[in-house]
């Protein structure tokens, strides 16, 4: 025989645990209580986390019950959880800005402008997923050639390419 | 009791050290005054089966009854006649030293169990941290940049290269420097200057734009063109140096 | 400004989905207010879960905070997930007491004190993350040094290496 709040307890510590949903019925084998008394307790359960101080909850799904985090702190959990992103460096910036005009290019000729080796921001912007291989030039050693991606174009709010501001609008612009 | 200690098998033990010890606690001895005659049998009869053990570990057990065997032998010596300061040194001593130092440790591993025991009846969530950022749109990695950031590097890059001491490619295409500077110098007389962009028109072929850029750094330093911005970040304007003349 | 109990929301939302203990630190430097009040909400979190009814509470493990499920409630999480509990080898253990007591230590200062090799150990112990090479000694063959991890804290549950138990109170146990 259990008090409910030991029965609480118990459910809490498997509900805690449980990555998928538990069902009554799962709880009740194991702990081998009456379901109509699970009941309450989970009823109990999901009173208490309503409360405003807690950040998750107990939500019913898919036959189930699962802790879940409100939704209202999600921008906390997103910085918590999603790597850090650095924001370019000033020579990322600079070949990501040569690809953007001057594509598609290879890594040499990008290299011929700059006058430094890009092999390793080359990576990192195609990682970033900026840039990508779109196929090989003819020719010796027929090396990759880049363009932008699409993903570019939505980081930086452009339908297209041609949506690239020339030099003429970046005067107007100042 | 004495039977059950000789079926104890020798993979039992973590090593030498371990053995030993576990001799010295079933003989009830004082680690400090260890019978060596005694326990050197008795570690000597437990190794008996060491054929039954890989090379490896066989080799630590028969270094250390090599060690015993020695310590033993330097008891059974006579003792030399010592002058009166001397302090005779212990041949046990340095294994005794090591002994105390495994118990520790052996002590400390047990500890440890036991907390490892402990953590063991308590659950973490187990967090699928991939599955949890997937959740996420990806990041914008280029959060703090404007489309003019990048158009203004664009353009620091294209003057940086102006600055570059020309390096003279062979271009597998069919346009020359030369034609190129008869294009450009065209294009002046008609137009009297030119905006810089007007010579890379998106779609430019890459050999193209290196070509161009090669004549453009050509002419100037023909002294034929020269190059105006009026400030920051406003538009290049090139001109013939006839005109500059006016 | 945040009001406590949003405080201690977000703070719990966090936790919850945390995969390691999260440190002050970590937490300040997400939602950006003062360490101060962060330690204070985070000790009405702890005092919250440590009642009767809870079945997980919030410990302090490896420099950070992390809720786990209270010990008493171990058979039915059990029975949930038939967890396969790999423990250590005693000779794995022996050798991670050495590392623990004596870091940073070299594999042949580890083979001294336990009278055997110990290449095989160490490389598991390396693969858990319960230990990492944290360097090379100077001198002779310049070997590589190592050290216990932080995965190492949380898997003994110590919050940092001062917790344990010191070497004396071995000697007094003869």
């Amino acid at each position: 025989m259990l008090f409910l709040e030991e029965t609480k307890a118990i459910i809490e510590s498997m509900l805690f645990v449980s990555p998928d949903p538990l069902s009554i019925e799962e709880i009740a084998n194991i702990i081998n209580i009456d379901a109509k008394e699970i009941c309450f307790a989970i009823e109990e359960i999901q009173k208490e986390y309503k409360k405003e101080y807690h950040g998750f909850h107990l939500i019913d799904v898919a036959g189930g019950f699962v802790f879940a985090t409100k939704v209202q702190y999600e921008q906390y959990i997103e910085k918590l959880l999603k790597p850090q992103i650095n924001t370019l460096s000033h020579a990322a910036l600079e070949t990501l800005a040569i690809i953007a005009y001057k594509q598609p290019i290879t890594r040499s000729e990008i290299e011929l402008i700059r006058g430094v080796k890009v092999d390793k921001i080359v990576n990192t912007l195609v990682e970033k997923n900026l840039i990508e291989e779109i196929g090989r030039k003819e020719g010796p050693g027929r090396p990759i050639i880049y363009a932008t991606t699409k993903d570019f174009l939505k980081y930086f709010g452009l339908n297209d390419l041609s949506q690239l501001p020339s030099m003429e609008n970046f005067k107007n612009q100042d | 009791m004495l039977q059950n200690k000789y079926q104890i098998k020798l993979e039992n033990f973590e090593g030498p050290l371990d053995l030993l010890l576990h001799l010295i606690e079933k003989n009830e001895i004082d680690i400090y005054d260890i019978p060596i005659a005694k326990i050197t049998d008795q570690y000597i009869t437990y190794i008996r089966d060491i054929e039954q053990l890989d090379l490896d570990s066989a080799s630590e057990f028969l270094v250390l009854a090599a060690t015993l065997l020695a310590i033993k032998a330097k008891m059974l010596l006579p003792k030399p006649i010592k002058l009166l300061e001397e302090v005779e040194k212990d041949p046990r001593e340095e294994l005794v030293a090591r002994l105390l130092e495994y118990k520790k440790f052996k002590e400390a591993a047990g500890l440890l169990k036991g907390r490892e025991n402990e953590m063991h009846k308590v659950f973490l969530r187990k967090q699928d941290e991939e599955q949890l950022v997937n959740k996420f749109d990806p990041s914008n990695p280029v959060e703090n940049i404007s489309i003019y950031d990048l158009l203004q590097a664009f353009r620091i890059i294209l003057e940086k290269t102006d600055n570059i001491e020309p390096v003279y490619e062979i271009s597998k295409e069919k346009i020359s420097i030369q034609q190129c500077i008869i294009i450009i110098l065209a294009k002046l007389e008609s137009n009297h200057k030119l905006l810089f962009t007007d010579l890379f028109p998106i779609g430019t072929s890459q050999t193209r734009v290196i070509v161009t850029f090669l004549a453009l750094l050509e002419l100037i330093k023909q002294n034929r063109i020269g190059f105006r911005q009026k400030g920051l970040f406003s538009r290049i304007v090139i001109y013939l140096k006839e005109d500059n003349l006016e």
